[in-house]
């Protein structure tokens, strides 16, 4: 104690960056959450007065350590998403959703391939024989509601994906690489300044409406705006520093792309998906009224357009699958704005 | 310290002005918090302050310390989530924690006034900033029209803007940083406020600006008998303007003096390790003294003092319970237990007492090496009449041109020159991530610019490795360290399987000063010089040569810097590297390099062995260069003389400039009458 | 400036011909027989088929066809139309339309501008209070409800409960006129909303805005003095854009509402395969497009005196 | 002021109480038509869609027209005649007709040289691009080879050359003079009784050298509301593309001035509507007059006796269109291999039977008629009342009776289901040698966006599974894009087609000639059926034999009744063979002002949309008025 009281300023002085500190003590430690700076022994509460005003030991890799914090990127964005109670709930209806478009067609007294066509039962209000009543051919309404739920999140998701990845390669390369930037810009334009119900109407009298038809051309002319998105995002990121140093050890474009850009567009990205599932949802409603989409397999689109002339009389026909739309959306909406926020380290705390 | 300096200022005097005041403003116990995502930020924990009229109080302090949300509260500025939770705030008898929105319209910019740090967005893009100025005078002036307009260009003038009337008519974009930050105050005072709190308001400027900033500010208080709050991180600055000086951590004054007392006579010892840690204090070749670790969390609850985790005179009491303010003298108070009386005594460190003494000396001949004299060197990189543009056509600017230099093995190299020189584009492409468009760039002798073979781009790429500015920005964000420390290693392949890839990892983490354990964190975790030295990590395990250092220490905090000065130091001797040093701060540079380039817009205006560049600086630039380098002493920083550097004077036009070699080692660039005069200067 | 006015101009003509040239090879792609109607089909025999192929110069390969067409469209001659109103001069087709959506388009943009960018400035200014949901409420309906479904309701109500006209009619422009301003403004109002209110919170949070604010100005001052023009900069470079495009119409709104303008006149001359009006649609799309992105370069120009022309390649 | 506020007030209670006392006939009708269906050209010569004939016919006067009970009455002309057995036709013009301009102006008097020029036109190749020639080619003598000769003209001496032509060549080639002003001579290609019932076709429509030479042949090719001269009943007031059309009457018509004779409206506005469904919602405001329902709106009316328009519902008359069940004798599959399956089922007379005897097809005409499917029933090939014996019997009803069958049922009579039984055994038999496998798929295509068509193929699926049974045939709903006869039909993609012919004239000949066997004309065994491709012998010889009863019944051109008798008979030996299978007519529903029994109704030609003589009510007509209606009309 005496020896250490002796301890001089000078020699205090003399800076302390000595790298060859043994660190397996520090490291065997039980690796826990603690507070700042040392653990300190208790009996220091009880320390004489004359004890407190003594020199207190000096670990330079104390001060170095930092709180551990257990993190991980992922787990982080997940409990973050599991705060925003809305959106939580939301996508828990609609997982159920979901798993019940599946169910539905099981529990019920009639699936899409038995609903018989009967006059005599035509807008039948739903009751304990059609849940959801019948349609105008007198068709149980309740296994086309799902079954048409089921066709369009299926259609809604393929097609919602597609144009996010064709997107968001375009949009990388696009912003990335300089030479690619005339090329991409150019058929931005080219595709951008005609409205793109025109294509989809000559894609549907040249090709076809069917559901796979439509689906690819809703991709192909979709993702544009997700590669602009992109491309910008990456035009921010491209230059920075650590891009920079990537570069510097000789990292190759699609891993810099893959490694660097990619994970802080993913907020965006995964907005951009939320968003493009209800706008497909949307854009298909549009396309079956203007007649572009095959009828033969029905979707909630489908369901609507026909709905939407005797909803007055028989709102029940309206109101399901345009519930169901709205679920779909609000939830997407929900969750997309949930998770971008999430996904933004600066949330994570 | 010569007497005649200490007349420069005279403390005493104002000390004893101070004394025989009221506080013009008294901020009694304030503590602010904010809420953060649910979760608790204590940013100032209950710090008092007084201000008396007609001074300059400096409160200086590393980021996240508070005095920036501190000042806040004096003009009710914080920001949304935060508020006042104890204290008071006492200003021409109203309590200012009780205001709302509308009292606050009575006394902001009428009252108080700020500057704000980052001149670049603080002005309405979409405005004249004519119109910007004149919206102060009308509202607080209660001028109109064109009185309204003459006041403004005569402010326009008093803040140094050549060409009011022009001025007027033109938009923020058409400033340089310097100016608009010129504008800003002039919104400033054009309130005519009492107080005028300026935020950190040349951090963002070049030195030879910042000198001329601070002068201005010194000027427009004397003018307008304004007293002024000046936040800063830079003791540089502070010796400059302030009469009181208040140290600033973790939300709370920890010291708090006249500027003389401050400086010469600290008794806390982080305000020592502050001033220890200044480069221009430093000894060349030695370590300097670093503060290890970094400033507390401030979500977390603090138990005694703050700083007793990082000090090394830190008693067993500081880990216990808070220190009181301890008085030193009637002016300088100190929140230390080391004033108490049951303290063992304690001196203050020998760098502070050199402070006083003035005694930033050269010290020359250290035992470092001196590879560029040696007949037998080694010349790793060459640059020759090195050229680099960006843009074509009429947007085409040429950011370097014509550089020659030679860096030789185990030297380092420093270019230094202010933002824009062009001083980064020839660091970056040199390690060929800008290209060049004129000359070439040599490595051991081989071309390594414009289209090289494939082995040689990897040797180029393993042999030489580049350490960025901003460690917030040079790590990928959404990786692990391991990751980021392993990169190259994958890229190349360069271990044997994955155990040998962490083992390197870990070796590489150890060797900068981390924990191996730190590889499985994300680099947001990390504090700045953390992150600084992942960078450095990063290079090393590439096991380059060369390095070239792009202002590795400018984006940390003081306490900081000689961590990572330290930590490259030592590796140019352990590994026997070779720097590029890229720099805007002079004194850094004295203190880490072996030779100095001055790089002015684009091309190397002198060359010269490092105390030779700062004992006889020759060309003009680097003269005005080093004359505004702040110095730590007050006396000597008010005493200094600023040099303006006015490019005009060369009349290159029949004359041709060429770049000259002096003297041994001695290179400037500048016509056959400039060299003439350059070589009659050497000579006296 | 004119230099780089020339340029992009000559840039615009060539995305333009691109477009057109591409669209015209597409329609070249469906086999001859879509040339005729089903009547034509069954009552025509093969040789008057082909007399009447060969004589419109269909039988020619597509690129003496593009060919062709390019000369004619240089002579400004975009031909007739075949199907949609026989033998009438595609310009006169398009020019009887084109009208009539612009003043819809026209007055249902102004409106959603001004209710749109008023709300969202009121939602900014009170953000997180009662308006803002509101305002927040009324962009997720928008864009929950597929269109149809909120264009059915508003034809209902307005139909039934206001007596309004359902249908567009020449004789009652005014009235009939109403509902499908509505429908069109009600979504365009959302977009409007949430942008606005974004740029606005975005300006808001803006350093110079705190130095407004310590300048002592209130915030109603920063409101109108400062945040407005500003926010309105990122929405103005697309109001060009949107004008022009007012006039391409807006397809389901027309065809809902049975209104005689631009938008169901494409997708018809296509599913009827009349090409010259297909050309010539997609040649006014194409050239609006091109020229409105152009026209909101200029702009921004004009209100961002950071922007000079040639500048920054601006692309949209 | 006052004054004129009183007098309107007055004027308002005066019209109040006039509604309120119902029976006020409307003067300004609001019809409508749906949006793909708009006008494309105001060239009668040219038009030949229903929906621009529609139009049309009530603006330029052809030289006969049609009444409600479909007999042939004057129009531009007076009398006609014919002297030598129907081998050529004389028309007698009325005295001062005139054609006017858009805003009423006289321009010329209507003359027969008119008819002239109209023809040229048809068979011009450089005006009219061979549209409409078909008519003519068969009708009138030397036709085609003006045709050939302007077509040559074009490709020699160009396209203006043959523009340029008057009618020099033409009177010297064509059969088609006008001995004076007023006297028109045609000479048919053959003797032909229903020659006249030809002339009410648009092809047969006349035009006048006048307007031609004012605004040129480009100007007529792209003719338009304002620049064509009217002489038909009404004058196209405005016209905008894809909203509306605007009637008045034509100050100038020949008959105006029989207000009793030929009614007309004040004015007439067509509203172009989006849809079907869009009707009932206007008409509901009271923007249209009258509006066809769907099977949901009509069902919904019907079922809620508390409906405001539940007492309004009425049948319409059925339309002029025939509908039939046509077989593909030769399908191909998508990579253009035959179907050999459906090819020998199809060729098999058993299994065609089948489908004419085992199908109770009440279900399925529900979709087109939800409450009285039966009055949909069509028994025969031929439409009703395309051509008339000499002692009133129908020509259609001899088919019907002919096989034994009845419209006065209460169920669907066809069907048989002993001799289904029978049938399918037989057929299962036959086809199990002939080694087709079951179920035998049969592949019906569909519009792809159409919710319509989808919802009566799946009746007929359900009725094709529920009589005949899965394990036998079941229909498999495919989609096409945009058009049946050219992505379908021309690639012999589906088995089945359900077509309706619409007469263009008078005779039995216009049906049965779609049917031959070996000849160009044949639409429908050249276009749909392929019977020319089959191969199987009996099913060759069936249509052989058909063929020869048809011609035979075709060469009686001097006794009508004869040849009736004898078209019967060919067309019973058709049914009998099943060679195609008569489906429904088109009876719809409706609410509507209009007694449609006031109509023009006539089985052939173009003239069912002239708004002349249509007996109106401003209050809506109701069940009853129309059962008085159809009961008075029998």
């Amino acid at each position: 104690m005496k020896k250490q009281l002796k301890k001089t300023v000078q020699e205090l002085e003399q800076p302390n960056v000595d790298l060859s500190v043994d660190y397996t003590a520090v490291d065997q430690e039980p690796q826990k959450q603690r507070p700042m700076g040392r653990e300190y022994p208790l009996a220091r509460n009880r320390m004489p007065e004359k004890q407190l005003f003594e020199f207190a030991e000096y670990k330079s890799m104390d001060a170095e350590r930092i709180s551990y914090s257990n993190y991980s990127y992922w787990k982080s964005v997940w409990q973050n998403f599991l705060k925003k109670k809305p959106a939580v709930i939301m996508s828990v209806i609609f997982i159920l959703l979901i798993i019940f478009t599946f169910i539905a067609p099981l529990i019920s007294k009639y699936t899409i391939e038995t609903a018989r066509i009967d006059y005599d039962k035509m807008f039948t209000s739903p009751n304990g024989e059609y849940w959801f009543g019948t349609d105008n051919m007198g068709r149980d309404y309740w296994c086309q509601v799902w079954h048409a739920t089921r066709t369009s999140i299926f259609l809604a998701v393929l097609v919602a994906a597609g144009e996010i990845i064709l997107g968001t390669i375009i949009g990388l390369l696009w912003g990335y690489v300089r030479s690619l930037d005339r090329f991409f810009t150019e058929l931005y334009n080219f595709i951008n300044n005609v409205p793109t119900i025109i294509y989809m109407t000559l894609i549907a009298l040249m090709v076809g409406k069917s559901f796979l038809v439509m689906a690819l051309a809703m991709i192909f002319f979709n993702w544009l705006s997700t590669a602009r998105n992109v491309r910008n995002l990456v035009l921010m990121y491209r230059d920075r520093e650590y891009n920079l140093a990537s570069r510097c050890l000789g990292t190759s474009i699609g891993r810099i792309l893959a490694k660097n850009i990619l994970p802080y567009l993913v907020s965006v990205i995964i907005l951009r998906l939320a968003l493009a599932i209800p706008g497909t949802i949307a854009y298909e409603t549009t396309l079956t009224y203007l007649g572009l989409m095959d009828v033969t397999r029905p979707s909630l689109g489908i369901l609507l357009r026909n709905a939407r002339t005797y909803f007055l009389d028989y709102p029940y026909l309206l109101i399901f699958p345009a519930g169901i739309v709205s679920i779909i959306t609000i939830t997407f909406y929900l969750v997309g704005n949930a998770f971008s926020d999430a996904c933004d380290p600066r949330n994570h705390v | 310290m010569s007497e005649a300096l200490r007349k420069t200022v005279d403390f005493e005097a104002r000390a004893r002005q101070v004394l025989s005041q009221v506080p013009l403003l008294s901020a009694k116990e304030v503590e602010v918090t904010f809420s953060l995502r649910g979760q608790k930020l204590t940013a100032i924990r209950r710090a008092s302050l007084d201000l008396y009229e007609g001074e300059t109080l400096a409160i200086v302090g590393e980021s996240g310390s508070g005095k920036s949300v501190f000042t806040k509260c004096f003009v009710g500025m914080l920001d949304k989530n935060g508020s006042i939770t104890h204290g008071s705030i006492e200003y021409e008898g109203q309590d200012l924690t009780q205001f709302r929105e509308q009292d606050w319209l009575r006394i902001r910019g009428r009252k108080i006034a700020m500057v704000t740090q980052d001149p670049m967005t603080s002005l309405n893009p979409l405005k004249t900033i004519g119109k910007q100025i004149q919206e102060s005078v009308e509202l607080h002036q209660g001028l109109r029209g064109l009185a309204a307009k003459k006041e403004t260009l005569r402010i326009l003038e008093a803040v140094g803007i050549p060409n009011p009337e022009v001025r007027y008519k033109q938009y923020p974009h058409e400033f340089s940083g310097g100016m608009r930050q010129r504008v800003v105050i002039a919104t400033a005072v054009a309130c005519k406020p009492q107080i005028l709190i300026c935020d950190e308001p040349t951090t963002a400027l070049d030195v030879t600006i910042q000198a001329q900033i601070l002068d201005l500010i010194r000027r427009l208080q004397r003018e307008q008998n304004m007293t002024i709050i000046y936040i800063t991180h830079d003791l540089g600055v502070v010796a400059n303007v302030a009469d009181r000086v208040a140290v600033m951590y973790a939300g709370q004054i920890i010291e708090i003096g006249m500027a003389n007392e401050v400086f010469f006579d600290p008794w806390h010892p982080y305000t020592w390790a502050l001033l220890s840690a200044l480069p221009q204090l430093g000894v060349k070749g030695e370590k300097l003294p670093a503060i290890d670790g970094t400033p507390p969390n401030l979500f977390n609850k603090i138990q005694g003092d703050a700083f007793a985790p990082r000090n090394r005179h830190a008693l067993n009491i500081d880990f216990l319970e808070e220190p009181p303010m301890y008085e030193v003298t009637a002016t300088h108070q100190v929140k230390a237990w080391l004033r108490d009386p049951r303290a063992p005594k304690v001196e203050q460190p020998k760098s502070i007492l050199r402070l006083s003494e003035q005694s930033q000396k050269s010290e020359i001949d250290t035992g470092a090496s001196h590879p560029h004299l040696d007949p037998n060197r080694e010349a790793l990189i060459e640059v020759k009449n090195m050229q680099v543009t960006f843009g074509t056509g009429r947007r085409k600017f040429i950011a370097v041109d014509d550089v020659n230099f030679t860096i030789y093995k185990g030297e380092t190299f420093s270019l230094v020159g202010e933002s824009g020189s062009g001083k980064t584009t020839i660091g970056r492409a040199i390690v060929r991530i800008n290209p060049i468009t004129g000359g070439e760039v040599l490595f051991r002798g081989e071309r390594i610019s414009g289209k090289i073979s494939r082995e040689l781009d990897t040797k180029v790429i393993r042999s030489m490795q580049m350490i960025f500015q901003d460690p917030m920005a040079s790590l990928n964000e959404r990786a692990k360290v391991d990751y980021i420390v392993s990169e190259g290693l994958i890229n190349f392949h360069m271990y044997k399987d994955e155990h040998d890839r962490q083992d390197k990892v870990q070796k590489a983490l150890q060797e900068v000063g981390l924990l191996p354990e730190f590889s499985s964190r994300f680099p947001h975790e990390f504090s700045g010089g953390q992150r600084q030295r992942i960078g450095i990590a990063r290079s090393l395990i590439m096991q380059p040569e060369f390095i070239v250092a792009d202002e590795p220490i400018s984006a940390l905090d003081v306490s900081i810097r000689a961590q990572v000065l330290n930590l490259l130091n030592d590796l140019k001797k352990s590994r026997s590297l070779t720097y590029l040093f890229i720099a805007h701060d002079l004194s850094v540079v004295r203190f880490i390099s072996d030779r100095i380039a001055v790089i002015h817009k684009g091309r190397i205006v002198e060359l010269a062995e490092s105390e030779e560049l700062f004992l006889h600086p020759l060309h003009p630039y680097t003269k005005a260069l080093l004359s505004a380098v702040p110095n730590p002493n007050p006396y000597v920083e008010r005493a200094k003389s600023l040099l303006v550097y006015d490019p005009t004077v060369h009349d290159y036009r029949v004359d041709k400039p060429v770049w000259e070699e002096i003297l041994p080692g001695h290179f400037v660039y500048g016509n056959a009458r400039e060299l003439d005069g350059y070589r009659r200067e050497v000579e006296l | 400036m004119a230099k780089y006015l020339i340029k992009r101009l000559l840039q615009s003509v060539i995305t333009i011909l691109l477009i057109v040239s591409a669209v015209f090879l597409l329609m070249r792609l469906m086999p001859t027989d879509y040339y005729f109607s089903e009547d034509e089909l069954m009552k025509l025999t093969e040789e008057q088929k082909n007399a009447r192929l060969e004589a419109e110069g269909l039988l020619d390969p597509p690129l003496v066809q593009l060919g062709n067409f390019l000369v004619r469209l240089a002579r400004f001659d975009l031909g007739t139309s075949r199907r949609i109103q026989m033998n009438k001069p595609v310009v006169d087709v398009i020019g009887s339309r084109f009208e009539i959506s612009m003043r819809i388009g026209l007055i249902a943009l102004g409106i959603a501008l001004v209710v749109g960018v008023v709300m969202g400035v009121l939602q900014a200014r009170f953000k997180d209070r009662t308006i803002d949901h509101i305002g927040t409420g009324y962009t997720v309906f928008v864009n929950a409800v597929p269109h149809l479904v909120s264009y059915s309701l508003v034809l209902v109500f307005g139909a039934r409960l206001l007596g309004l006209p359902s249908l567009y009619s020449v004789r009652k422009v005014q009235e009939s006129s109403v509902l499908p301003i509505v429908c069109l403004a009600l979504t365009s109002i959302a977009g409007y909303m949430l942008w606005t209110r974004r740029y606005m919170v975005d300006e808001l949070n803006k350093d110079y805005i705190r130095l407004a604010k310590l300048k002592g100005l209130n915030s109603r001052q920063i409101m109108f003095r400062h945040v407005l023009k500003n926010a309105f900069v990122p929405l103005a470079q697309y109001l060009p854009y949107s004008i022009l495009m007012t006039v391409g119409g807006s397809l389901l709104v027309e065809k809902f509402f049975s209104v005689p303008g631009m938008g169901p006149l494409l997708t018809d001359a296509i599913s009827r395969y009349d090409t010259n009006v297909v050309q010539g649609c997609v040649l006014l799309y194409a050239t609006l497009g091109v020229l409105g992105v152009l026209l909101g370069d200029l702009l921004m120009v004009l209100i961002d005196p950071r922007i000079t022309l040639g500048g920054k390649e601006e692309t949209r | 002021m006052k004054k004129l506020i009183s007098l309107l007030l007055s004027l308002a209670m005066l019209l109040s109480v006039a509604s309120m006392a119902g029976a006020a006939e409307i003067t300004e009708l609001h019809t409508y038509e749906t949006q793909a269906r708009e006008v494309e050209t105001w060239n009668v010569l040219k038009s030949q869609k229903a929906t621009d004939n529609n139009v049309m016919v009530n603006l330029v006067d052809g030289l006969l027209t049609n009444n409600n009970k479909g007999e042939l009455i004057p129009a531009a002309a007076k009398e006609w005649y014919t002297e030598d057995g129907g081998a050529t036709w004389t028309f007698k013009l009325n005295e001062g007709m005139v054609w006017c301009d858009q805003a009423g102006n006289v321009k010329a008097p209507v003359k027969a040289s008119d008819w002239l020029w109209g023809m040229e036109w048809v068979l011009n190749f450089a005006k009219n691009d061979a549209t409409n020639t078909s008519m003519p080619f068969q009708m009138v003598k030397g036709a085609q080879e003006y045709y050939n000769y302007t077509k040559e003209l074009c490709d020699t001496e160009g396209v203006e050359a043959a523009k340029a032509l008057e009618l020099e060549k033409f009177s010297e080639m064509v059969g088609v003079k006008a001995v004076d002003d007023t006297t028109l001579v045609y000479t048919a290609t053959y003797p032909m009784s229903y020659f006249p019932t030809v002339c009410t076709y648009t092809c047969f429509y006349p035009l006048s050298d006048g307007l031609l030479a004012e605004i040129g042949v480009d100007g007529y090719r792209a003719a338009e509301p304002a620049t064509i001269w009217y002489s038909g009943p009404y004058i196209m007031e405005s016209f905008i593309a894809g909203n509306e059309k605007v009637f008045v009457q034509n100050p100038n018509y020949f008959y105006a001035s029989d207000t009793e004779g030929h009614k007309r409206f004040e004015r007439i506005i067509i509203k172009m509507i989006e849809s079907q469904d869009v009707a009932y919602q206007l008409f509901q405001t009271g923007e249209l007059d009258h509006c066809t329902l769907s099977p949901s709106n009509l069902t919904t009316i019907y079922n809620n006796p508390s409906n405001e328009f539940h007492k309004n519902l009425v049948e319409a008359r059925p339309t002029k269109y025939s509908y039939q069940i046509h077989f593909n004798f030769d399908k191909l599959f998508e990579d253009g291999t035959p179907d050999e399956n459906w090819n020998k089922a199809v060729a098999n007379e058993a299994f065609r039977q089948l489908w004419y005897y085992g199908l109770d097809l009440t279900e399925y005409l529900r979709t087109l008629n939800a409450i009285n499917p039966l009055a949909c029933v069509n028994y025969a090939y031929s439409a009703n009342r395309v051509a008339v014996k000499s002692d009133g019997t129908d020509y259609a009803a001899l088919v019907v009776a002919g096989q034994g069958l009845s419209y006065d049922s209460d169920t669907f009579m066809r069907y048989n289901p002993d001799k289904a039984a029978e049938l399918k055994a037989k057929a299962i038999e036959e086809l199990t040698a002939a080694g087709v496998t079951f179920p035998i798929s049969v592949d019906y295509y569909i519009a792809g966006g159409n919710q319509t068509q989808l919802d009566s193929a799946n009746a007929l699926k359900q009725t094709i599974s529920d009589y005949i049974g899965d394990d036998f045939m079941a229909l498999n709903i495919l989609t096409y894009v945009s058009s049946l006869s050219k992505e379908v039909a021309a690639a012999h993609k589906a088995s089945i087609y359900i077509n309706g012919w619409g007469a263009d004239f008078g005779d039995p000949i216009n049906f049965l000639s779609q049917e031959t066997y070996g000849e160009d004309g044949a639409y429908y065994t050249n276009t749909y059926s392929f019977a020319n491709n089959a191969t199987d012998e009996q099913l060759i010889a069936t249509y052989k034999e058909f063929t020869e009863l048809t011609n035979a019944a075709h060469a009686i051109t001097d006794d009508n009744d004869a040849r009736y008798d004898a078209f019967a008979k060919a067309e019973l030996y058709m049914m009998e063979h099943a060679l195609c299978v008569p489906i429904y007519y088109d009876v719809q529903w409706e609410l509507t002002c209009v007694n449609d029994y006031t109509k023009v109704y006539t089985p052939y030609g173009s003239q069912t949309y002239r708004y002349i003589n249509w007996e109106t009510n401003s209050d809506i007509y109701t069940t009853e008025d129309y059962a008085a209606f159809a009961a008075a009309a029998q």
